[in-house]
């Protein structure tokens, strides 16, 4: 698949720690948000996704990143993305995104 | 001048290889990463759009032709066209999952045209300039 | 059925994409990857000979047709053509860099079709079978 | 570009170690050709070639490496392919010319 997710939950951060490798796109969106679903199934907790290896994001992947942080919102919880390539970075920021997820660049 | 074209089946797992091809076009004549990037995110966008909304259609196709200066890439479609207004920045607070593409493909080439006719399809051309 | 088609310039710089489109359609049916490599090369193949050997040609014409058992992938020219005779197996003590292209082909493949005319061009068919 | 080459030469082994990577095809045969010869021409001695990161190999390739074995035998000198990827060692395989060139697989 042109997507992989590894998670793990940080008892000391008290969060979702996710890495998500490969491409998110219109193809894979679908696979990416019933994923990141399930885990918050799981534990209702806020959630940091590590970019590194995220190779490309399109609109549909920005959509169902917005409605994870909907979901978050209502249990004042916050979803960050840290780590995100310079492609991914502009997209965000290009789309306003960025005001609405947090980034860590470092 | 260069000309390349795909045409692909109008499903959703094949957009990725009109990225691929872009991109490999858009590396063989020396566009830099960052230009590389928005190339393959604009193409992404445009097929994205046929696959969601171009339902009439069979296939997409997309001629890219490169000249000195720029690169024109073309993204078709036979479906039921649409209106095409104003492009205004998203707001992505109230943002529900629509109306993103065009403004990115918009904000990422140097020229965006739609040309779309109701029930005989639409073409996105879009220029980056070197 | 599914049909994937990419027209590209007879220039060595571009055979790289008609492998990558190969590769992605192979993949997207869930190829495996030792299949995947194998089109790859016969494709990389069959467009080294245009760029080698069709010099009249302008442009390269890949179509890749997914079926459920099998994918058959034409490659074709519009050169001078060539009469094609038997494959035998290269002896690579006296090779000279020349003759393996179609043998490597024929032996990655499950089968492989020359239709060539004189002065009308070349058509290398190739089936891969899943 | 779809190639990169670094090499060094070896003392202990008396031998050039040259590790190819990324694509040698029609496009970028010539370039490697150009490199390798260059190289010999340095010091003419035997060479290995690291194949780990050697993701694709066409025909143009096998035959500028085969003018390389030929180089390299008037002098009594060995070309060796070191770890080469599953397709690439196949395509030596089918052709023969792991008869002609010595396969280190380790
Ligand atoms: N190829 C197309 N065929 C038909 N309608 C299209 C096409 N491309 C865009 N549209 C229309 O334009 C609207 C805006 O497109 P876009 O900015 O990409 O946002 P989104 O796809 O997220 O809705 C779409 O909702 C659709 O109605
Ligand atoms: N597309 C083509 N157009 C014209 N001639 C071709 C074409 N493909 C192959 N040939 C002819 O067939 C011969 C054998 O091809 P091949 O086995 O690929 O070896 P090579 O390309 O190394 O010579 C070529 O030398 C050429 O004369």
């Amino acid at each position: 698949m042109a997507v992989k997710i590894r998670y793990l939950f940080s008892e000391r951060g008290d969060r979702w720690e996710v890495k998500i490798m490969g491409e998110v796109d219109i193809h894979s969106t679908p696979e990416v948000k019933e994923k990141l679903e399930l885990i918050l199934d799981e534990r209702e907790k806020g959630m940091i996704i590590n970019a590194e290896e995220l190779d490309y994001i399109d609109s549909t992947g920005l959509g169902m990143l917005i409605g994870i942080v909907k979901r978050l919102k209502q249990n004042d919880l916050e979803l960050v993305l840290a780590k995100p390539q310079p492609s991914v970075l502009k997209l965000f920021r290009i789309t306003g995104l960025d005001k609405v997820i947090r980034i860590r660049e470092e | 001048m260069e000309i390349f074209k795909l045409n692909i089946p109008n499903k959703k797992e094949y957009v990725i290889s009109a990225r691929l091809a872009a991109t490999s076009v858009a590396g063989i004549h020396g566009y830099d990463i960052e230009k590389v990037d928005d190339i393959r995110l604009a193409v992404g966008e445009a097929c994205n759009n046929v696959v969601l909304h171009g339902r009439g259609s069979k296939s997409i196709d997309i001629v890219i032709q490169v000249e000195e200066k720029f690169m024109k890439i073309s993204v078709s479609d036979q479906g039921e066209g649409f209106i095409h207004g104003q492009i205004s920045s998203p707001t992505p607070e109230d943002y529900m999952g629509s109306g993103l593409g065009l403004y990115i493909i918009d904000s990422l080439m140097d020229e965006m045209v739609v040309e779309s006719e109701q029930e005989k399809g639409t073409t996105i051309h879009m220029i980056k300039n070197r």
